[in-house]
């Protein structure tokens, strides 16, 4: 197959990145990883551009890209890397990501440049690497290995309380995935059992569990669930996420609330549900309630917040919330409307920390404690975050509307109760997100910031303003034109 | 009648042997400058280890009328053994000078350790194991003690040495034990004596247990770990490290080959053989509970190793636990005891790199701000803590694996579960000094690390290994995969 | 000539006018007034020409088939479910969109000389193209979801524009909770799409009037129906938002919350009649809140002091009347009513916008008067809409309100109570109208003397569509509904009662007239207005103190009990256990040999005692 | 009339002998008593040996005797050497005063 080496260069091409920026002047690090993340985003579209409008009639019939090389055949552990209509929108999120991660200007360019954007690669090399792969070793190596940047970054560039929150970070997160590698560890054995030579492929091992009786199987189904719903997070699993994203420097939070969570979603789409269906439609009832919940709470932690940061780290629990309603409604219709809406959260959530920082910028510019009135100041700026806190509150015409829409549509049929439960969301993160931009932009503006104004931070720069149109046009057209989202459904 | 074609299968134990010879004549004759010691050792592991690793026999062979087997392992165990030694007098070359203990008796006493290490770990009869057990004990108390006019180094000599000798005594007993029930000190015709008994066997139980527990002890599980912690911190930063990998390595060896010492197949040893997992079980789970819970409460850092060895010997039991039900998964074994005696002697040689202050040069705190003085170091530090707590991609990762994979396949799943949660625990303790060395800045007061080219050196050779294996571990396991467990 | 015209040109005039607005804030300078809002108006005038147009070509029709759709793309497409974004003209939907369109394009040209002293008139119309754009497509929209996003973009639009002047929070709070409210009503719009996919299996309108269903469903998807109408269309329980958003600019509060906007739930309510007729409880309640709310509001618009707040009663008030004729089935009614009202409607505002203008900001009613000479046209063209909504004939509310009035009586859904209701709401209409007419433009002038000798008629731009409303608000009934829109006509053959009827309320009405001018036109000082009315009977508090005050509570309760409690603690004490545990299993470690060698040995014999006891029995 | 030595009272005296030695280990202060305390243990141990090859009629045990005490020997002169070197240091041959390591 032709394909064979342009799915590696999802993962080569990162990984040199990480590498090549030991060599690249510390001044030059910004524009590096820059240009770097444009050239990861543009092989991205290329490939899933590929996949989504497949010519071959092999390709067409599956929508799917895969490439399998020999690893280490005592794990059967085999770098199967599979891009098909779930993955690749997850991995063109993740280049997108970066490239809005890697844009915001901070102390991350100022000390140790070099390792900031090193660590940055690597973690889009794991990330791409978790996507894409079709074996669980493979998945479970790559799940491990997106701690590691994180750690260190927020180690290194964090704010207060840093030390005590990525502990819990990690521990949380740890716990999770090694209870997961227990349960992969016990497919694998029982695949050893069955056909005497090991094999960790994902088809291999739903061939594995298709045959087992559901209950052998509940606790293996718990150990996945507990790393995914670590990950997302889920209801009562969130108690890592306010520390963190509070203390961690702006592009980890990117990273954190855009694409790591997605990490569990797609956790939950890809493995989960083709492992262990059976077993999960007995707990369906107790799914779907636990997502609905955790919109609900969410949402009134960000109510009740203070602090712009916070009420976007609660805002992102309840949304990712909502996803996971799409996703424990089982079915194909409800994955594929909860995939769009995670990419439609990915871009929201991180635009809106973008632009949060920008603001934080010109804040500390102004030298002002409190915000006001800056939507006078910065119209441009603020016209941008508006579409943002639009497209949050999930109004029609958005990404986010189609996802939002679809999910809790196909999840009625499942439990009406639940769904209606989560749907309250909607007015509660209409009032969260309304006072979040109106405290910001609204108000009188701050006199000293009026004064100020002629040496103050300028609107928009030419960069971040390009930046943040294409986002708005994404958002918008797509909120119209959804249907390739949802192509292979 | 002993042939040369027996000796010839010898040679590498042959060579350490003569170089043992001459470094203590050496050392007699030169005795107040220490370079040439150093020197004749270095050649002497090195010829070993290239006789070792040139030769590796495919068969395997008793000689000395059962006395020992020479096989793959063995071969391959002395040269790990002489590498190991090679690696720690290049890497800590510097620290003995500074710490003055660069004397000439220094290396012959490594050397014999060593010798006695390899021949342990080949040995097939029971009194020959406790003359090879005490040929590498008796070294190593004394090295313990070093630090001549350090009192804790003496303490932790004296300790090590009574608790040594006492579980000695204790192993001889068993073994005479079970000599009294088989009427043989042979392993071998101790197994075959095993398939087709008849009669009372509590002599032979008592027997087997006192034996192995003096190998539990060695290899420090709980509840037989007391003695580590101490000795570890007392012992020079060099010899600890030696004795985490090298006697750890031996004496797990052994304990395997003590294990399987009866046909646990057979149906007269099944009930037995329940209990002895029984045993073990309980063993392995309270050495990864008790190391890894202690472990997080540890501000030195050579203790903290001792604690966190201990977590380890519960997963090397975990895997044990594994070949109990079907032997083949020895190699889960072998993989954990290469690849964690690969990132200890990296980690140990690095703390003998720290410039203490006063007294204390081995304390988590002078890791802080690491990443702002040296940050080559501290990159190394996070390499080895990572594949301690087993991080992907690390040769940390894979010795768990198998280790896990080894006891689920026995249909051990909540041990392999309790293992997880200790590992996660332990997790926890190998990411505060990295959060240590990126997350605070200097204070003044902590520690200088610096270390002789040589020194560096070594660190990297170990870190690639861990990073290489732990990327590509194939080689490793294929090879390893091939080592049985004789009988 | 494509239906998409018609949404197109108002969306070309958001863009341009949005976007020109942004460069120009960008680099500090203002887009005139003028130019800004001559581009939105010919904007808004094309697409009422399309109105126009598309109207004469349904009347062409046969009148069973009047119909016009056009597919622009496939919306959303996923498990059975298939939107296409269709615009779709029917002989409703056409007569919102005139009215839209129409009375749009005359309050943008109003705007241009109401707002040519603002900072960024260019913004402010971008708004208000944006907010026709959006209304356009709730009542051409083919489909549910299409519908809801017209409901919420309008929504959204009335927000921002009750909002406009931002720099005030008072003004920002009222956007902020005609927003929450509306969102409100739009969760029960959400909800009943699932419904009615689940149990009707389409959200297309046309095939959801084919759709077969039991009358529970009907019921339920009815009330959620009719619960998210009172939330757009102000009723009881939702219709607090409706007075605060008189913060807005008054062209605003003329076509959003008089005109257009708020009549879109009288619109849904028409859609679905089908549906909705098929279950007699949800005609019940309809009817009951729309009375209801046409009685209290009256009510309440009797004791304010404010002329917008007045009006904006009023029109909630009137709304109730709509909502009942829903109610009772008489839907020709309702919609006759709705383009009425907003021909009256919009012009009252207009004109007390022109009044407010003339009198620099000044809204106070008791602090007006005797301003008849002063603003000519301004008053004669008020005094016009006075007279339509009060019902005298030949005016245009008369005809449409009668209808109302007499359907809640004859028709099968219609009982005395609704009658009776609607005619006392009828009669404080009168009142509390002519109650605004006497104090604003007849007695003797209470404007302080400062703005006293400022006062002048308003621009061109400002009274010529005063003047064209005042002249549809005269004649705008005299052709009954303009088109038959189904619903079941009671006994309407029934004349005599229908002659009594109107003469009934026509006397009324002139008897509350007489009543409220002997009453307030000797009127020299501020009358105390009964504090319980004047503060719209308090509902509003009560919410405020309930539901957001509630909401507030739960979330402190919910992160005092639980997040901090629970959640956080649990992972406090986990990580403090470990600790614990680890700091005991060290107290073994005393540093004595011999203690060491002792522990073993006793381990071995708790070994030992436990094999001994509970291991499998050897041999 | 003498009466015969049974090899099992051989194997009494030898556990018995082990005891004494092991319980001195842990009981007694004097760090040389425990040395010689280690050496009566081993001397146990020989006895069994001796016991036990009496009982198979092996040679075995006999000769295993001579190596363990060969390395009886060998052990106690390292004990020896570090009892000196701790004494150099701390004055004192009491184990109660060597409890520096703990924790």
């Amino acid at each position: 197959m032709e394909n064979i080496d342009t799915l590696s260069v999802l993962l080569t091409v990162p990984f040199a990145g990480a590498l090549l920026s030991w060599v690249i002047p510390r001044g030059l690090q910004r524009l590096y990883a820059i240009f770097g993340s444009c050239v990861v985003l543009a092989l991205t579209i290329y490939e899933t551009a590929s996949v989504l409008f497949a010519t071959t009639a092999s390709q067409a019939s599956s929508l799917a890209l895969e490439q399998k090389l020999p690893w280490v055949p005592e794990l059967g552990l085999s770098l199967h890397l599979r891009l098909d209509s779930v993955s690749c929108w997850f991995v063109a999120l993740n280049a997108v990501v970066a490239l809005l991660a890697f844009s915001l200007r901070g102390s991350w360019y100022r000390k140790n440049p070099r390792l900031f954007t090193s660590l940055g690669f690597f973690l889009v090399f794991a990330l791409n690497s978790a996507f894409l792969s079709a074996n669980l070793i493979l998945f479970y190596l790559a799940y491990e290995a997106v701690y590691v940047p994180i750690i260190l970054m927020v180690g290194i560039w964090g704010y207060r309380a840093k030390a005590t929150s990525v502990y819990r970070f990690f521990l949380m997160s740890f716990l999770g995935s090694v209870m997961m590698l227990v349960s992969i560890i016990y497919l694998i054995s029982l695949y050893h059992a069955q056909t005497g030579q090991y094999s960790s492929s994902l088809f291999d091992l739903i061939q594995v569990t298709s045959t087992q009786s559901p209950e052998s199987l509940r606790w293996c189904f718990w150990g996945f669930f507990l790393a995914f719903a670590v990950k997302v997070p889920l209801f009562p699993f969130h108690g890592w996420l306010k520390e963190v994203y509070v203390n961690a420097p702006m592009p980890v939070t990117i990273w954190l609330s855009a694409i790591l969570s997605k990490l569990g979603v797609f956790g939950f789409i890809r493995f989960v549900g083709p492992l262990f269906s059976e077993v999960a439609q007995r707990d369906q009832g107790l799914l779907l309630a636990l997502a609905a919940i955790s919109v609900i709470y969410a949402a009134l932690l960000a109510i009740r917040s203070n602090g712009p940061k916070t009420l976007l780290a609660y805002s992102s629990i309840s949304h990712l919330g909502f996803v996971m309603v799409g996703v424990f409604a089982l079915s194909p219709s409800g994955n594929a409307a909860a995939i769009l809406l995670s990419v439609g959260h990915g871009l929201v959530s991180s635009m809106l920390f973008f632009l949060l920082h920008l603001i934080e910028e010109r804040k500390e510019a102004l030298s002002l404690d409190t915000y006001h009135g800056f939507a006078k100041l910065y119209p441009t700026l603020f016209a941008a975050f508006f579409v943002g806190v639009l497209a949050s509150v999930s109004l029609p015409g958005t990404l986010n509307f189609a996802g939002e829409f679809l999910v809790l549509l196909h999840a009625y049929p499942a439990s009406a109760f639940c769904t209606i439960l989560a749907s309250f969301g909607v007015i509660l993160g209409a009032v969260y997100m309304l006072k979040f931009y109106q405290r910001i932009g609204f108000g009188k503006e701050n006199p000293s910031a009026v004064t100020t104004n002629g040496t103050a931070m300028k609107d928009l720069s030419g960069y971040d303003l390009l930046i943040l149109l294409a986002l708005v046009l994404v958002l918008i057209y797509f909120g119209f034109q959804p249907a390739i989202f949802l192509k292979g459904n | 009648m002993v042939s040369f074609d027996q000796l010839s299968v010898m040679m590498p134990w042959l060579v350490l042997s003569v170089g043992i010879l001459v470094t203590m004549m050496v050392s007699v004759i030169r005795v107040n400058t220490k370079r040439p010691a150093q020197i004749f050792a270095l050649l002497t592991l090195a010829a070993t280890f290239f006789c070792a690793i040139t030769n590796i026999p495919t068969s395997s062979e008793i000689i000395f009328h059962g006395a020992m087997e020479i096989s793959a392992l063995s071969y391959l165990s002395i040269a790990l053994l002489s590498g190991l030694g090679i690696f720690f007098i290049l890497g800590t070359s510097r620290y003995l000078t500074k710490e003055e203990i660069h004397l000439s008796d220094y290396y012959h006493l490594l050397l014999i350790l060593i010798l006695g290490a390899s021949v342990l770990m080949s040995a097939k009869d029971l009194i020959v194991m406790f003359i090879a057990l005490e040929v590498m004990s008796l070294p190593a108390y004394t090295l313990t003690g070093f630090r001549r006019n350090d009192p804790k180094s003496n303490e932790a000599a004296i300790k090590y040495y009574i608790l040594g000798g006492a579980l000695g005594a204790i192993f001889l007993m068993g073994s005479s034990f079970i000599f009294g029930a088989t009427g043989t000190t042979q392993l071998a015709s101790i197994y075959t004596w095993s398939q087709n008994v008849q009669g009372d066997l509590t002599l032979f139980y008592v027997g087997h247990v006192l034996v192995m527990i003096a190998f539990l002890f060695k290899v420090a599980a709980v509840p037989f770990h007391f003695w580590k912690p101490d000795v570890y911190e007392g012992a020079p930063t060099s010899v600890t490290g030696i004795m985490a990998t090298m006697i750890t390595a031996a004496a797990f060896v052994v304990l395997a080959r003590l294990i399987h010492l009866v046909d646990l197949g057979n149906t007269e040893w099944l009930a037995y053989a329940e209990n002895l997992k029984r045993l073990i079980r309980l063993v392995s789970a309270l050495s990864m509970i008790v190391g890894s819970a202690i472990l997080i409460t540890q501000t030195n850092l050579k203790r903290m190793l001792a604690y966190s060895s201990i977590s380890h010997t519960g997963y090397v039991l975990l895997g044990l636990l594994g070949t109990l039900s079907n032997p083949d998964q020895i190699y889960s074994v072998w993989i954990y005891i290469f690849g964690y005696s690969l990132m200890t002697s990296g980690l140990f040689v690095l703390i003998s790199q720290s410039e203490p202050r006063a007294d204390q040069g081995t304390e988590l705190i002078d890791l802080t701000g690491m990443l702002k003085r040296n940050p080559i170091n501290t990159f190394f530090w996070s390499i080895f803590f990572f594949s301690m707590a087993g991080m992907p991609f690390t040769i940390g990762f894979f010795t768990k694996y198998f280790v896990f994979m080894s006891s689920m396949s026995a249909g051990e799943a909540v041990y392999v579960v309790i293992a997880g949660l200790c590992a996660v625990v332990s997790a926890y303790a190998y990411l505060r000094p990295v959060g240590l060395m990126v997350m605070r800045d200097a204070d003044p007061s902590a520690a200088e690390w610096r270390a002789s080219p040589v020194g560096h050196s070594m660190v990297f050779i170990s870190a690639a290994f861990v990073i290489v294996w732990g990327v590509m571990p194939n080689a490793i396991i294929q090879f390893l995969k091939g080592i049985p467990l004789q009988h | 000539m494509t239906l998409s015209l018609m949404i197109l040109f108002p969306l070309l005039g958001f863009l341009i006018n949005g976007i020109s607005h942004l460069i120009a804030a960008r680099n500090g300078k203002r887009v005139s007034s003028e130019v800004s809002g001559w581009i939105a108006t010919l904007a808004m005038i094309a697409s009422f020409v399309v109105a126009v147009y598309f109207y004469f070509g349904l009347k062409a029709m046969p009148e069973d088939s009047r119909m016009i759709e056009q597919t622009l793309f496939q919306w959303l497409k996923l498990g059975g479910l298939s939107i296409p974004f269709m615009l779709r003209l029917d002989s409703l939907s056409v007569v919102f969109a005139l009215v839209i369109t129409g009375v749009g394009s005359l309050i943008h040209l109003y705007s241009i000389g109401y707002m040519n002293h603002d900072e960024t008139p260019a913004k402010f119309f971008s708004y208000l193209n944006f907010f026709c754009f959006m209304m356009l497509n709730l009542v051409l929209g083919a489909t549910l979801p299409h519908v809801f996003l017209g409901w919420e973009g309008v929504g959204l639009a009335s927000y921002l524009l009750i909002g406009y002047w931002y720099a005030d929070p008072e003004k920002v709070s009222a956007g902020q909770k005609a927003f929450i409210m509306n969102r409100i009503g739009d969760l029960a719009f959400l909800i009943a799409m699932f419904v009615a996919f689940k149990h009707f299996g389409t959200l297309d309108l046309v095939d959801l009037q084919k759709a077969n269903f039991s009358p529970e469903i009907a019921t339920v998807f009815g009330l959620l129906i009719f619960f998210a109408c009172t939330g757009k269309s102000a009723q009881i329980p939702l219709f607090t938002w409706l007075p605060d958003a008189m913060a807005g600019p008054t062209p605003v509060s003329a076509l959003i919350h008089a005109a257009t906007m708020v009549t879109s739930g009288v619109y849904l309510l028409s859609r679905l009649q089908h549906i909705i007729s098929a279950s007699n409880t949800v005609m019940m309640i309809i009817a009951i809140v729309g009375a209801a709310t046409a009685f209290i509001s009256a009510l309440i618009a009797c004791a304010q002091s404010d002329i917008k707040k007045v009006l904006a009663y009023s029109t909630v008030s009137q709304l109730g009347f709509m909502i009942l004729g829903c109610g009772v089935g008489a839907f020709d009614a309702a919609v006759f009513h709705v383009m009425t009202h907003a021909f009256f409607k919009a012009l009252l505002f207009l004109g007390a916008g022109s009044v407010i203008h003339a009198l620099h900001e000044e809204q106070n009613i008791f602090k007006m008067g005797g301003l008849r000479a002063k603003l000519p046209i301004t008053s004669l063209t008020f005094i016009v809409a006075w007279a339509a909504i009060s019902g005298f004939p030949p005016f245009s509310g008369f005809f449409s309100k009668d209808e109302i009035i007499f359907q809640s009586l004859v028709s099968d859904h219609g009982n005395g109570m609704l009658f009776a209701t609607a005619v006392a709401a009828a009669f404080l209409t009168a009142f509390y109208m002519t109650r605004l007419v006497v104090l604003v433009f007849f007695g003797q002038s209470r404007v302080e003397a400062a703005v006293e000798k400022k006062i002048h008629e308003s621009p061109k731009t400002m009274t010529i569509p005063l003047m064209v409303l005042a002249v549809l608000a005269f004649v705008g009934g005299w052709f009954g509904a303009p088109v038959h829109v189904g619903g079941l006509e009671g006994a309407s053959d029934n004349h005599s009662l229908e002659i009594g009827v109107m003469v009934g309320s026509v006397v009324l009405a002139l008897l509350a007239a007489w009543i409220a001018y002997r009453k307030y036109a000797p009127l020299k000082t501020e009358e105390k207005a009964n504090r319980f009315l004047s503060s719209g009977m308090g509902i509003d508090s009560f919410y405020d103190r309930v539901i957001a005050g509630g909401t507030r509570g739960l979330a402190q309760g919910i992160y005092r009990f639980f997040e901090e409690f629970v959640v956080q603690r649990i992972l406090r004490w986990t990580s403090a256990a470990v600790d614990l545990s680890g700091n005991m299993l060290k107290v073994v470690q005393i540093g004595s040999a011999q203690a060491y060698l002792m522990m073993i040995l006793i381990a071995v014999c708790i070994f030992a005692i436990w094999f001994l006891k509970w291991g499998t029995s050897l041999g | 009339m003498t009466m015969a030595v049974e090899p099992w009272m051989m194997l009494v005296v030898a556990v018995v002998v082990f005891s004494i030695g092991l319980m001195g280990v842990i009981l007694r202060k004097n760090l040389l008593v425990m040395l010689m305390c280690i050496e009566l243990m081993l001397n146990g141990v020989n006895l069994s040996f001796v016991a036990f090859s009496r009982i198979h009629h092996l040679i075995d045990g006999d000769v295993t005797v001579l190596f363990v005490m060969a390395v009886a020997g060998a052990e106690s002169a390292v004990g020896l050497g570090l009892v000196i070197a701790l004494f150099r240091t701390l004055r004192t041959v009491d184990s109660d005063q060597i409890q520096m390591l703990r924790d």
